[in-house]
Order: C-alpha cells, then structure tokens, then sequence
C-alpha cells in the first residue's frame, strides 16, 4: 500500500543533504512551508542553495533558516523587503551570495525542470542587465533571451489537503509556486493543514497529482503572517 | 495650474481602462487604481501570484494571509475568480492575454524603454519581483508617476540612464501634469492639466515632446 | 457587463477566415466539439489549417469537415485510425497536407505559444524522421531538438461548464487538449454543456480561466460516440 | 519448450513492477499487464490523454465516453485518481516522472534504439501518437513483443531498419521466449523460458547475445 505521510516531520526531513539545492514554496508569507523549514535548522543541513520568491520575512521560516547561516546562495526575484533584515544584513556582510532571476523566469525555469525541457526562449529582461551574457535570439520579429531549467535537489511547499498517494490542493494565493517546485524536485517534502481519505479529493480539482509528492506531514497550521 | 493628486491620476487611468478588460496594477502607486474603476465595469484584475478577479481590500479584522495581492496585502475574490500556479499566471502576462498593465516609473525614454526596479546605486539590494515580466508581457504597458522627480530631474527622458526593466515596452505614460503616448516619432502630447502651457511641459521634459493634439512639436 | 455568452451557435463562428489556422480539441471524440464543427462547416470558410490530435473518426465532427474539402492541412499526432477513412481517403488522394507531430511537442508547441515562449529545446524526436532537419543541441549529456509554437487564429474546444467571463471546468479526460488550446488562440470558441451563474464555478476548481475565453455557447450535449 | 502466450508475458511483466509504481501502457499488447497486477500492490497507471489512477473497463453499458484511455476504450478512475490537462500530461512524461512505460515494438536494437510506429512502407500513413514522447520520457521504458516476427524475422537487431521512436531508451525487453536486458555491452539475457537452449535462442536474436546470469556471450 502506498503512503506517502509520514508521522514525524523530522523524519520526513531527514535525509537533506550538506550543499543541496532546496525549493522553498511561498510567495512572501503565504505558501510559506514554516514547520518544514524549522525542522530543517533543528536537521543541520548546511551550505544550502535556496530557490524561493522572495529572501525571507521577519525572523521565522526563510529567515530563521538564513539567520543560521546554512544558506550559501539564494536564486529569487525579490529580496529586497520591508522585513527581510535578515537577508538584507548577510548580504551587506557578504555573507550570502544572490541571483536575482525575474519572477516569472523563476516560476517558468523550474517548470522546464519539471516538463523535461532542456532550454527555452524568453523575451523577459531582454536587453537588461538580468540578461547578463546569455544567448539571445529574434524569432518572428521579437527578441529573446536562452533561459535554462532550475531543478531542486528538494522541494519543501505547503498545501492544504493532500491523501496517501501524495495528491494535493491548495488554498487561495497560498498555492503560488508549490505546484511548479514539486514537479523541479527529486525529493518534494509537504505539509498540509489537513490529510484526507484517499478518495477524498475531487479528481477534477486536484491541483498536484501525488506523482510529483514523496512526502507529506500534516502540521497544524501555523498562525499566517502579514507582510 | 494645479497639479493632479495621485487619486485624481488614479481616476484618469482608471478613465482609459474598457469595461470588461484585464489589467494588472503594478505595486505602489497604479494599486489606487483599482479604488477608481467602478463595480459596474468589471475590469477584472490580476495578481501574478496566481489570481484573476481580485476584489477589494476585506474590511479589518477578515483578511485571510492566503488570500493577498503581489504588495502582500490581504485582497478578497470576486464572483467569477480564478486561482492558478505561478508558471501560469507569468504565462499569461508573458503570452500577451493581459490587456493593461498599470506600472510605476524611475525613468521612460522616448522609445518607450522603461526603468523602474533598480536605481543603480552601488549599494542597492537588486529586487525585480514581476515588472520584467509584466513591462513585456501586456498588450499594453500604461505608466502612472509624477511628472519630475522630487528634486525636479526629468523621468521622461531622451535615454534612460538606471538600469532597465524592458525595452520599448511603453505605450502611454500618465503624470501629474499631463498624458503622454509614446509613439515612433517619440513621446507625443495627449492631454494636459489645465493651466500649463506647452512651453513648460516640453521644459519638464526630458526628451522632445511633440503636441499629438495638433500634431506639431511642442518647443 | 461582460457577457461572452452567445445564443447563437451561427454567430459565435461567424468570423472565421478561409486561410485559418484553427485548433480543435479532442482526444478520439473525447472533448470534440461536434457542434461547433457542424457550424463552421455551414459558414463555410475553407482552405483551412487544422490543428487537433487525430484527423478526424467516422463522418462526423473533424471528419465531416474533411469531408467537406474545407481543410488545406492538418497538424496531428495520429491521424490513421480505425476510423478515420474520410482522411486516409484524401491524404492518398493527395488532396490533404499533413503535418504528423509527436503527441507531447503537439501539446507543448501549443503551451509555448500560449506562455510567450519563442522556442524550446525538446528531447522527444530527437534523432528521428520526425525532427527532420531542425535545430538540435546537447545540455547536460542529453540531446534535443528546437521546436517552436503553434498558434491558432481560432481554438474550437468542448469544456462542460463555463460562466459569462469565461472561466471554464472540464469533465474527465475530455480536457485533455482544451485548456492548451484556449491559451493558445487568438479567439477561444467553446462548447458547454451547461452554463452556471457567476460564482457558479469553484474558484479553486477552474480549469481555464475566462481570460482565455472569447465566446462560449451552450450545446445541447451531443451523444458522445466510441472509437 | 512452450512458448509463452500473451497473457503469460504481460504476468512475466508485471512481476516486476513495483509496488507504488507509476506507469504508462502503451496501447496493444502492454494494454494486458494492467490485468496481471493485483489491486492490492497499487501500481497506479497513468494515460496520456490525463489521467493517473486509471482503473479497470467499466462493466458492458456503463461506458463514459469522457473517460478513456490512450487506445480510446472505457476506463475508470480509482480512489485517489487526478485529471490533467495535455500539456501537463506530457510534462510528466518528458520530465521523467514515470517509474515505467511498457510499448510493443516492432524493433529493437542492441544499443536500445527503439522502432514501433512506423513500418518505412511507402503508401504508409504516418502516425505517431505519443509513443516518442512514451519512449524517452519514463524512468525506464520496457518493450514487450513477440520474440521474432510471424515470418520469423529478427525483432531484436544489431542496427534498426525501420523508422526509430527513440535512441538508446529502451532498458528491458519482455518476449514470448526470454527476458533480456540492454546494456553498455549490448542484449543480455535475463530469464529464457524452461526446454529453450542458449544457441536456439541467440539464433533467433539479430545481434549479440551475452549471458547476464553468467556474464559470458551465448553463442
């Protein structure tokens, strides 16, 4: 029998590796996987790429993560915050290195890692500084700039429902980017506020089908944030 | 002369916005847009974090922090709402389905180059979000800021010296003082407040103004 | 007040160009939308591009368009059915073009477009007939095969509830390629079964949003027939 | 020696899919392995029109023309099945998702280029469907066939002379007479049904065959 939920969120986080490429879900709070990110400082893995929107608010989830220095690099579209002194601090100190990719390139790179694409023309920040000294090319009168797929190593996301097979549902703009990052990841680790009888999800409206889920954890919701 | 308020800019654009388009309001100041477009119009707004039919502001004390817009703040749905995943919702910026995106400006050239993420100062924290995306993405790309910058140096200028967010991206840039369309003969004179003349607009400007109203050259 | 709803089958179709390139949905006759072929077929335009996953099954629907010698070329993945004698008939009669695509680049090129995507670089194909002479390049030890978008001037596609913006729901696997397609037209033209109230459609549930919807029709629900 | 009948190969098949995995069955002859593998060990199989969780055929009169299968026959969902659109169900398949896809071939070569969809014939229609898409998608693509041809031709080949599906993506063949793998050496053999020699099967294997249960050649 397949079951994809595991008791213990420590043990679903075991195994993440020093120097692994990490996808975080969430765009600022919402979708934010909080309960997987504390569980991943108590587990000490160190020298972490993060992939996420943004560099973290406050000082819990990302932030908490940056603040205990396991994180050597991080690909976003948008450190820069109100809240994100955290980040903000490391990166005047040197201490953190950051790749800003455009927010839509983040979400379509990591889609061409989930959808077996190799590489894909992009008109998004042609001729900016974003474009850096990548190959560009005019197709139909229009320029475009190569663009190569982000794959994780682990994806950690939240949902709000998931089964034993591993299918999930979103809720509102909490589902962001957790469908793109479980389709770009080895390993894609969930929580959810809720796991239901398999059956219990609507074919029709499943959002992430379980293919694309190893494990699941359901933690009790933590209370949102405000940005 | 007296200058438009940034609520009576809001109203402007909103004004120019058709009834049943798809628009997206960048952060800052095109967000006061929305309070200007009446219920009855059903523009339907985007958010690039995965929402079309975003409604307004929850009264305090019932915002959800699932539910918010791309500033992070907490927004409700509209009958006939629609949530989607990120790879999808920067496809339809990027595929061109979006009619009006509504942005803030440091600087646009006269070719319609827009820079409005990163002042190029040495110590910035670069922060781009979604206005690469969304400056190339819309069918139209409509821009909303003050006329001068605060210390009164040229936004609209012959060539944009701050970093850029998209090349030849802008149509029409609302201000203060005036509309402007950008056009391939440069930017072009729609409208001005009442009180300013063409000689003091074309000085507010920084590249050549052409009077689109008469279809001759402002100075 | 936005209402894409038309009450007539005739006018919805009315502008459709000879010349066209147009993309019907439909797997077999799963999301075939029977009656807004029969339409196009009395407005007449012809010399038509088509673009669906078979060419057509029986005498009606694809087929009866083919029949009718409306069609110049057709872009599919599996045009040789059982079934499908009407175009087996004119493509060795010499009197159709035809364009076999691999069924997953069908779905992607059509994706692409709908996304602003200028070109990608796929690995299905690649050393076969069917890459022909394009573009290949080796990323990461893998080969692939450039492939560009397929963009319709007109999608006709069967969905099985919608509202007056648009949005629509699927029913089963006769989604399969709807919501593509809808992305990936100029002018979207949908089939229902139902129409609900706005607010009628689970905001969380939708499949297509309305922004890719230009005018839905309410049909009768044709007897959906087997291969 | 007995051959094996159709049913026997797909049970052979089937025994070696694990538990929980996630799989593709090409349409014809593979169609047979869903009915070798027991409920209870939850191989959820996946359809290229949108669909994982795909269950048994509906019972006569209960077909839902809306749900079918990639050979367009009535299907059924199970508990915990999901829909997806085209795209998306491609995307799974070319991004690797698939534990396994099992396809019928016509050929086969020793470097595991696959031909199945196209005969070379001149008056044929081509048609591809998804098999490319199948056959270098999936974790593992598995071929199942007829050993040799009803004329009694090779299937299993030093060099492809039809029309290829894929290059080097097939990693196991499932025949009536024996399972062999594709190694970096070439066609290994796995498992030869009871009363068949090494020679009579190397004869009737185009290309060189090693013995993989004791890593030496057959013939």
């Amino acid at each position: 029998m397949i079951d994809k939920i595991c008791h213990s969120i420590a043990e679903a986080i075991k195994d993440v590796k020093d120097g692994a490429t990490i996808l975080v879900g969430g765009f600022g709070t919402a979708g934010m996987p909080f309960h997987l990110i504390d569980a991943l400082i108590d587990q000490g893995a160190k020298d972490l790429t993060i992939v996420s929107n943004n560099a973290g608010n406050g000082d819990t989830g990302l932030a908490a993560l940056l603040k205990a220095k396991r994180v050597r690099k991080i690909i976003c579209s948008f450190p820069r915050q109100t809240d994100s002194w955290v980040f903000d601090g490391l990166y005047r100190a040197g201490e953190i290195e950051l790749e800003v990719v455009p927010q839509g390139n983040l979400a379509e790179r990591m889609r061409a890692a989930g959808a077996g694409i190799g590489a894909f023309f992009c008109p998004t920040g042609y001729g900016t500084m974003l474009a850096g000294n990548r190959e560009t090319r005019e197709i139909g009168g229009r320029n475009y700039v190569l663009e190569y797929p982000i794959h994780g190593d682990v994806a950690l996301i939240k949902a709000h429902k998931a089964d034993r097979w591993g299918n999930l549902v979103y809720r509102k703009t909490a589902r962001n980017f957790g469908p793109v990052m479980a389709a770009a990841a080895k390993t894609t680790i969930v929580e959810v506020d809720t796991v239901v009888e398999l059956g219990g999800l609507d074919p029709e409206s499943v959002v992430t089908p379980g293919i694309y889920v190893q494990r699941v954890v359901e933690a009790i919701q933590s209370l949102a944030k405000a940005a | 002369m007296q200058r438009l308020t940034r609520e009576q800019i809001a109203a402007r654009v909103a004004k120019d916005i058709p009834s049943g388009a798809y628009v997206n309001l960048g952060i800052g100041l095109p967000t006061l847009v929305a309070n200007a477009l009446s219920p009855e119009r059903e523009v339907i707004l985007h958010t690039e974090n995965g929402l079309l039919g975003m409604g307004p502001a929850p009264t305090k004390g019932e915002e959800d922090w699932d539910l918010i817009n791309a500033g992070k703040q907490a927004v409700t749905t509209l009958p006939g709402a629609a949530f989607f995943h990120h790879a999808d919702s920067f496809g339809m910026m990027r595929g061109g389905h979006l009619d009006i995106c509504v942005l803030g400006a440091f600087q646009v050239s006269q070719n319609g180059d827009l820079a409005n993420w990163h002042t190029g100062a040495a110590d910035a924290i670069p922060a781009v979000g979604g206005a690469m995306d969304l400056a190339i993405g819309a069918k139209q790309t409509w821009i909303m800021m003050e006329h001068v910058t605060k210390e009164g140096q040229h936004k609209l200028v012959d060539v944009c010296t701050y970093p850029l967010t998209g090349k030849s991206c802008v149509s029409r840039i609302y201000t203060d003082l005036a509309v402007i369309d950008v056009t391939p003969q440069g930017f072009s004179l729609v409208e001005l407040i009442p009180g300013l003349d063409l000689t003091a607009i074309a000085a507010l400007t920084g590249a050549t103004l052409y009077d689109g109203r008469k279809s001759g050259e402002c100075n």
